[in-house]
Parts: C-alpha cells; structure tokens; sequence
C-alpha cells in the first residue's frame, strides 16, 4: 500500500503556479488553513480559484497576490466582516478575474465535475445580471479560447425543454480543478474521509478535482472508520495526500473540534482594509512564523482552549460570541 | 390574542421590531430556508410562538435543526442539533428547486421598486466602484423558493429606483439575450413558483402588487411617519395599500427573542 | 404536528389505479413487499413502474395484471432465478409496455425528478440499441403526447456538449413519480428516514416522488434520530404516510434486520412460469391471507428466526445459503 | 512463479478454471466494479493472491469492502463489511462516470465478435421470442470503465455473428439515429476511455484487436481443442494469436477459492 502521509510543506509543494484549486469548507467553517498560509510562505502564484463559496481563506490568498481569476458565488467573513476588501481593491486594479455565478450554479458546476459530464442543467437564479452575457469576464479576458483546457467555452448556455416542455434551462459548465484541499476531521491512513457535522459541498469539490490533499485533525485506523463505512464521505484511493494537522482550520471553525476564532478573523478582516496593513498582518502572522507549530504557540494555550469544542455539544460553550 | 400586551415605543429597538414582524410572515408547517442574522431570529422566534411545527432549512446542509443554542452563521455546528438531516448543499439545493421550501428569508444591501436586489457591486460591473460579498444562495432560493420575504434596512441608497446590478430576481427581471425587463411569470413560465412577498425594513412592511410587480407599502413601525419613510426612500412610494400601523412587539415577544433565541446578544446588542 | 401513522390497508388505499409508481430497495433487497401483497389484495391497476431497477416485488405485481407501464433496466431474482417470466409473459401478450433504459440512465432519470430539472445528461450505454430510435415504446403506444403530464415527449435527446467540445450526451427526461413506496429500517414519529448499510438510490426515488409512504421496522422517537442527523436521509415533511410493520420486507431482505428468504423467492420464481401456477402461488401467499400478520404466521417462526440479522454482522449467520 | 504447483485436470471444474482466469487479470491498487456471481469470486481471489490493495466497487453503493462472508448479491449486507464507504448507486455511478473504474467484470447471455453484449431480449425486439432481465449496469459500466473482462458460457447460441440486440457496448458500436456500426473509439470520440479487454469462458480466453475490434482467441483451457472451441463458437474464430494453453489453477489457488472465498458453496457447488 502506498503511504500518502506527508508533511504540509511537502503536500503544499503539490501545487502548482496557474493551477486551478478548490477547498472544502463553507465561508468560515473548515477550510485548509494552515495549508493557505504555506502556500503564502511558498509564494504560490496565478492560481485560479473555483469555490462553491469562498470566503477568509480566500481573501488572504487574493490579498497575497497568488490569485489571478476568481469564480464563485460570495466572499466575505460573515459576521466578523462584511466587505471582501482583498478582492474589491484586486478588482479596482484589475488584477484579479472576477466570473460571477449564484451558489446553486457554482454547486451544480462542482457537481457536473464530480459526475464526470461536461455540464449541468438548473432553473435557478433566471432573470438576473449573472446571466448577462456582456458579463463573461474570461470570455473578455480572451481565455475562453481553448488553450487552457480547463477552462470551458462559455459561461452559460440556455437551453430549451425537450421532454415536458417547461421552458429555457440554464447549462452550467463543469469545474474540473487540478488540486482540492481538505480539511477533515479525520482520515484513515489509507485516505477514508470521515467528515462529521455538514458536509457543505466537499463531496463535490473532492470528486471533481484531479489531485487531493487532506489536511486531518487526527490520523485514526482505518479499521476504526471501515467499522461504520455509511458514515464515511470518501474512499482512500480518491485521496493523495495525508497531513495530520491538529487545528489546521484555525481561525475558521470545526464541528465537534473547535469554533470560529471570531475576533481573530475581525482582526484579519479590518487589517484587510489597506495594502499597507494587510501586509503588516502576513509579515506577523504567516511569514513571522516557521510553521504551523510556531503559529499555534504564537495563539497560545489560553486563546485555543477557549474554542476548543465541548465533545457532546460540537461546539465551544466557552468562547464569548456576543455581547452579552 | 385579545390579551396580547404590546411594547411601547422606547421599549423596543427597531431590530426588535424587524424580527418581529419578519417571524409573523411564517405560517405553521411550512418549510423555510433562513440565511446568517435576522433572518435566524426571526424563524426561531416563529418557532417559539405561532408556527412550532415550521421546518427551518440552512443553505450549508442542515433539515429541521432544534438547537438551544443560536448559530452565528448557517455553517455553525449549532445549526446541527437535533436536526432530523445534516447533510450538504446538494441536499438542500435540490429540494429548493424540487419546489418544496415555502418561505425564505433573505437579505441585501440593495433594492428596487421591483424587489430586483443587489449584492455584487456598487457602480458599473465593467468598472465597479465598490465589492459586495456577491449573491451567496440569495437569488437561487429567491427564484425558487414559494414565498421570499426580505429584511433589509432602510435608506435612500439602498431603495434605488434601479439597481446596479441584479443579483436576485424581483417581479421584473432580465429576459435573455437581450436583458429587457419582463415579468417574473413571463420569464420563469412552467417553472414559475412564486416570488418576494414582502420587505421588512427598520421603518416599515412593504408588499407586492404581483400584477404590476411593484412594491406598495403595507404598514409603518409605530412612530413612523410617510414623509420619513419616502425621505429614506429613492423612489417614489405607493401608500394606496397602506393598512396603518405594524403590529408592535409584545412583551412575550420581546422576551423570548431577548432570553431565549439570542441570550448571548450575539445580533441583538 | 400532523399524525402520519397509519394502517397498511390505509397507506395502500392512498395509490389510485393508473398511478406512476416507485419503490425503494434493489433488486431483491428492502422492497416494500407488505405493501405490494396489499396494492395485489385491493386490486390496483394500470399501474405505470419506473424504477431505477426492478426485481421480485414487480413480477408479482405484473404477473397480477396491475402493470401497464414498465420502465426499467433490470428485472429478475438474482441468484434465485434468473428469468423475469411475468414480464416476458405479458410482454408476449402485449399487455405491458415495456421502456428499456441502462441503470445509470434511469438512475439520473429518477435524480434528475429529485434534483427538479427535466432532465440530466450521461456518457453512460452509448452506442447501444436502448438508444435505437425504432425501440420509444411510449412513442409507438401513442403515450407522447402530452395527454399524461407524467410522459415526458421523448425517450432520449442527443447534445452536442459546448463547453469542452468532448461530443454528443445522451439527455435523459427525469422521472416524476406520483407515489413512492419506502422500506426502511427505522421511521421517527415525525417522519424522519434512516436507512442502513446501502442505500441504494432510496434518496432519489423519494425526493422524486410526489407523495410518500414508508413501511418501516420500527418507529423510533425522532429524539433517538436526531442525536446523529448526519445517519439520517430524508425529513419528516417529505413523509405522508408511516406505518409500522416488522418483516415487511420478506421475502427481500434488508440491512441489519433479516436476510433474503432465497428459497421462498426461488419457489415463487418457479411458480412464475405458468399463468396457472401463478394464480395458485398467490392464491395461496396473497389472497389466502388476510393481512401481514397472517402471513408471518403462515411463515412460522422458525423460517423467520433463521432469517434475522446478527445484530454485529446485520446479516444473519444461520441461514443456508450454499451447497455446503 | 517456480514453486508454482499446478492442478491436473479432472482435479478442478470448468467454473474453477473460469474464476481463476479472470482474477488474473486484475492488477494491484486497480478499482474494480464487480457484479453478482462469478465477477465477486474472481475478485476476492485476486484480493487473496497478486492485488490484495485493489479496491472492489459494487453497484449498489459500496466501496472496497473487506467482508469474511461471501455476498449472494451487491445489495447484500456482507458487501458493507469493513468498507471504505457505503453510500448509494449516485456515488458509485458518478465515479464510474468520472473515470475512476479501472477493471470491469461483466456477465452476458449473447455475445458477438466485437463483443457486443445482448442481455435483453431473443429476437427482434419488437416482436421479441423471450425476455432476459435487462441491461442492469452492464452497459454503464462496460461504456466508462477503463477495461472490462465478460465472463460467459461457451455455446453456439451465446457466441453469434451478430446479437439480436446490443445491451453493452463493444468495440463496434451503433452510431444513432443511423444505426451504422463505427469503431468505439470514433462513437466515444474525447469520451473514450478503454472497452472490453477479455471474454473469458468456461473453454478459453478471448482478447480484442483494439484496431479492428475482433475478438481473438488468446488461450484454450487444459484439454480443450481449436475444434471443439469453434464448435461451440457462431462465427469463425481467428486462432492466428492464440498463445497456447490456458495457465491451469494452482492448488493454492483452488484451495483459497473452495476454503476462503466460497465455503459455503454458493457459487460453487
């Protein structure tokens, strides 16, 4: 059996400038964290991004100047920060490719890839400016000509019903992105993915990609895994490689391991207003520190402790969320 | 309800009064997609009062949740417990399409008089002045959802007579190639289920004529006068449907959102 | 909250003659059988199948003459007999219809019902005579037309795909059953499914389905379902009807509970030659008894015992099932 | 490969022969989609013997499982022990479909020369003489999997110039609405991802001719001549790269078959 353990620093270096990438998690909850500030430490360039949602981890990317052409639905940090301030100023200067769709159709385009077809049909979000066909921006960036594989012909397609006549569909093209990062909570040493709580769309962007990298908060036996096998998401052999990485989605959240570092984020996200600060927050934050190791000893026992999840509940009970 | 003891104004604060009338809009045993902030006090106090058996789905993929602790967004672990399904957003996608989600709560920084919303950008697509997040689910559940109701607050920049960019479909939408506006039943033919039934601002209840597709209002918050409400407003408003006076919180109401739905202040400060 | 328990009698008495139909289960495994021995009992007719695969449960119901319409891939008992003599009979006779598509193209069909959309596209059984043009059943019958909302107005499409140009998919039309029948292990009191082990395409063919009954095990409190919402698959509200019913799945079996009664559907199979021995064969296990208790009782307990699950394994140890 | 000790013939059955035959053809870490019957014992030998990491898939939703109990059928509780995941047919066809299946073990009731697969009906198909259960997932699986090995019965009637009806696709195929017979690779076009690479009988073992797409003779069984091979065969055979005899089962082999896979005579009795 092929071990597919690595180091994160190893797994990171699987990526490629200009590839295409997706991540599992939903805006703040479970994204690859660790994995994100590596790829920063390792000067990571022109990726494309493709997310069924995007969200911190994004912006830190964006901010960084690693991101060249983003799609997707929505980014921001929920309540911890309404404006994507990484991607508005990359937008303003231009570069950065911007190619909205809604949430559905960014879901059925990772669908499309993990159903091995080149597209999906959807009703939804008909009669909106998503649709306007003057807003294709890599058609007008002249990168829908074919010469990167990856990226399809069009934007959209509008179909008509054939079979109950019920009017005109929208095709949504595939997304095939070369690399996936996960974050699990756990993973089997022959690569089974046991993601507790909501899967998002993890399933999805895992099956639709070419090469996946797991970061896990625990390495378990895969007998322990194989001994509830309706429990788990995916198969060993759709994985390629294996990082244990306690807390490696911090600052966003893990169910059944630990929250959302709220104020964390609301700190990254006002450093994000400005060039100037947003770089002062990578130099402490991500260059300041060698590694993972160093970073979690930078945020300390204390402030972990705090998020760290009540084992029956899921979630913290001891981290303070409002004001009261 | 004869013996409903209403709060007076100055004992309740306008986001109160949002939650409150937006949890009226929900009926009992009907299925409601619900989105980050008000919209999750507001089914969660339904459920506490008029509509126990309403059915609250999370765009991250979770049925039915009937958790004792408010989630600070739809992909919090609190959204998980004691649900009857955790699942992901395929499961909760399709069913919305399938036609099954009754009510939905949404969102936006930006509205027209035909309920058209947009949370893309500020100023020209082609050359934007400003980033929003971006649609999220928001016009996916409000083009197919049976009833959307939005809370939004109420300025003169945000209640534009057009908005830049149409993020999610109102009664009027965009017929393709040709981007012209047509009615909301035209453009969705067989697949049309139904569309925006209301927006609920800090100031007042606005409802749709689903003929004309405009907005009308339907009732002011208590203190609320027309000349202010048309003053926060960038176009010109329709009272000829005006019913009076929103029902103001009562104090059961107050309590349970205050004590039981967010005791930790976490969108109520 | 709406009170969807009730009797077997009752539930069967929710599906009209000439009703699209649809079951849970594969092949030999956790069919709705209870139900199908009642829809035999209340002589339903007309019926129009479509299942993602067919198996014991519909040669009973065709061979009673309740089936007009049988769109399908697969139809047989498995290891306990190989050839579908009902259908080929009626088939002979011309007295069903029957639609052949693959099991993956009638697997989307029945995705493509639960997803909302008129249709999904394939790559699957390309270059195979169940895309002949010559062999639309439906067409040739005349049942195209539009007259029946439930017939889509073609068999397949062909699509030329224009966002990778990778050539022609096959569209296949969603199937909207108006009734789904369920087997399932355990049932909330509000509703709420949880199937173990496979789950086959359960999922699709509920979501798909306009109305819902399930036959389960046992009802459970919806209390014990929700401490583990990820094992669950469907919420109550897509629930109409429930009833309580243990066995109801025999002679098919179903994960955790009971194996497949080989022998009794080995008997059946070989009654199924002859109309005649057909007739005697239901005579006797059909309308020979009053309801589902008097047919476990004319079971025995000792052919049932054999049959149940070991609670570790979830398949039973005691059955024979081989020469040896 | 030396020590290797060889069973006699007479010391093992024609389904023996056939079992170990095809669980030669997988090789390690392949994913492998396994049907009812003889595909799952050649499957669970191979496990046993040169590829104990390649990861078995049936139909009905379950990934590489590791069971001690032989299933009669893929919807069977023993194919969900000890596996990687046990899903639904959704997961299983999708991964089918994505390009993910290496080797494919099928079963048919007719067979053609391009290796065109009837399991519907016997005679024309509008007026057809007798009904076969249908096409299940044999030609999903055989028109997306990166090779597929049929394991049949040697007769006349099942080994025919032309099927009645082609459930599953072989190297010659059906282009529509023409019908005309192209080679696989032009109807696949950028989809093509492989096809039938052995029929392995009760008699011999057959390969394809990926250019012509004609089936071959590749080895006669122990004691099986070219004559009652073609006896037993609708169209003429080419023997011209017939390599010689069949690599007989080794009494390891048949003891792992008889002992581990199959004790309790389902499969073989």
């Amino acid at each position: 059996m092929v071990d597919k353990r690595c180091s994160l620093q190893e797994a990171v270096q699987m990526i490629q400038d200009n590839d295409m990438i997706t991540f599992s998690g939903f805006v703040i909850w479970r994204r690859p964290m660790a994995a994100i500030y590596e790829m920063l430490r390792q000067e990571k360039k022109g990726l494309h991004l493709v997310e069924v949602n995007s969200g911190t981890h994004a912006e830190l990317l964006v901010g960084a100047g690693a991101v060249s052409v983003w799609e997707s639905c929505w980014i921001g940090h929920e309540l911890y920060g309404k404006v994507p301030y990484c991607l508005d100023r990359k937008m303003r200067e231009r570069s950065v490719i911007i190619e909205d769709y809604s949430h559905q159709q960014m879901l059925y385009r990772m669908t499309a890839g993990a159903m091995g077809i080149p597209y999906l049909p959807t009703w939804a979000s008909r009669g909106t400016d998503i649709l306007n066909p003057e807003y294709d921006m890599l058609e007008k960036a002249g990168l829908r000509n074919g010469a990167n594989e990856k990226i399809p012909a069009k934007k959209f397609d509008f179909v008509q019903d054939p079979f109950y006549n019920e009017g005109e569909l929208i095709h949504v093209p595939a997304v095939r992105p070369r690399v996936c990062i996960v974050h699990a909570q756990q993973v089997g040493e022959e690569g089974t993915i046991r993601i507790a709580g909501q899967t998002y769309s993890d399933e999805q962007a895992i099956k639709a990609s070419d090469l996946v990298i797991v970061l896990a908060e625990e390495i378990v036996p895969e007998s322990y895994l194989r001994e509830e096998p309706e429990r788990n998401l995916i198969p060993g052999y759709l994985v390629d490689a294996i990082v244990e990485l306690p807390w490696s989605a911090h600052p966003t959240g893990a169910y059944g391991f630990y929250d959302v570092d709220g104020p964390f984020i609301r700190e990254f996200a006002a450093a994000s207003r400005t060039d100037e600060r947003f770089v002062a927050w990578v130099d402490e934050w991500v260059y300041g520190v060698k590694d993972h190791e160093e970073y979690l000893n930078k945020l300390g026992v204390s402030r972990l402790e705090k998020l760290r999840a009540n084992s029956y509940r899921k979630y913290s009970t001891k981290v303070k969320r409002g004001s009261r | 309800m004869a013996d409903k003891q209403y709060a007076k104004p100055g004992e309740y604060s306008v986001v109160d009064m949002l939650a409150v009338a937006a949890a009226r809009e929900v009926k009992d045993e009907e299925v409601v997609f619900a989105g980050t902030g008000l919209p999750m006090l507001a089914i969660m106090l339904a459920q506490q009062l008029g509509a126990p058996n309403c059915k609250l789905i999370y765009e991250a993929g979770t049925i039915d949740s009937k958790g004792d602790s408010l989630p600070s967004s739809v992909g919090d672990p609190r959204c998980v417990t004691k649900a009857s399904v955790a699942s992901g957003l395929f499961d909760v996608f399709n069913q919305l399409q399938r036609g099954k989600i009754d009510l939905a709560y949404l969102g936006g920084a930006e509205i027209d008089k035909y309920g058209n919303v947009n949370t893309t950008v500020v100023g020209d697509y082609l050359a934007p002045v400003m980033r929003f997040p971006g649609s999220g689910g928001n016009p996916d559940i409000n083009s197919l959802a049976r009833r959307t109701v939005f809370i939004m607050v109420q300025e003169k920049r945000r209640f534009k007579e057009n908005v830049d960019y149409i993020t999610s479909p109102g009664w009027m939408v965009k017929k393709w190639p040709e981007g012209t506006l047509v009615h909301r039943r035209e453009a969705y033919g067989k697949k049309f289920l139904g569309g925006p039934s209301a927006v609920i601002t800090n100031m007042a209840v606005f409802r749709f004529n689903e003929e004309t597709g405009v907005m009308y209002v339907d009732t002011l918050h208590p203190g609320i006068t027309r000349e202010q409400l048309q003053e926060n407003t960038g176009f010109e408003l329709d009272f000829s449907h005006c019913k009076g006076e929103t029902e103001p919180p009562t104090y059961e109401e107050l309590r349970i959102l205050h004590d039981v739905v967010d005791p930790e202040g976490i969108f109520l400060p």
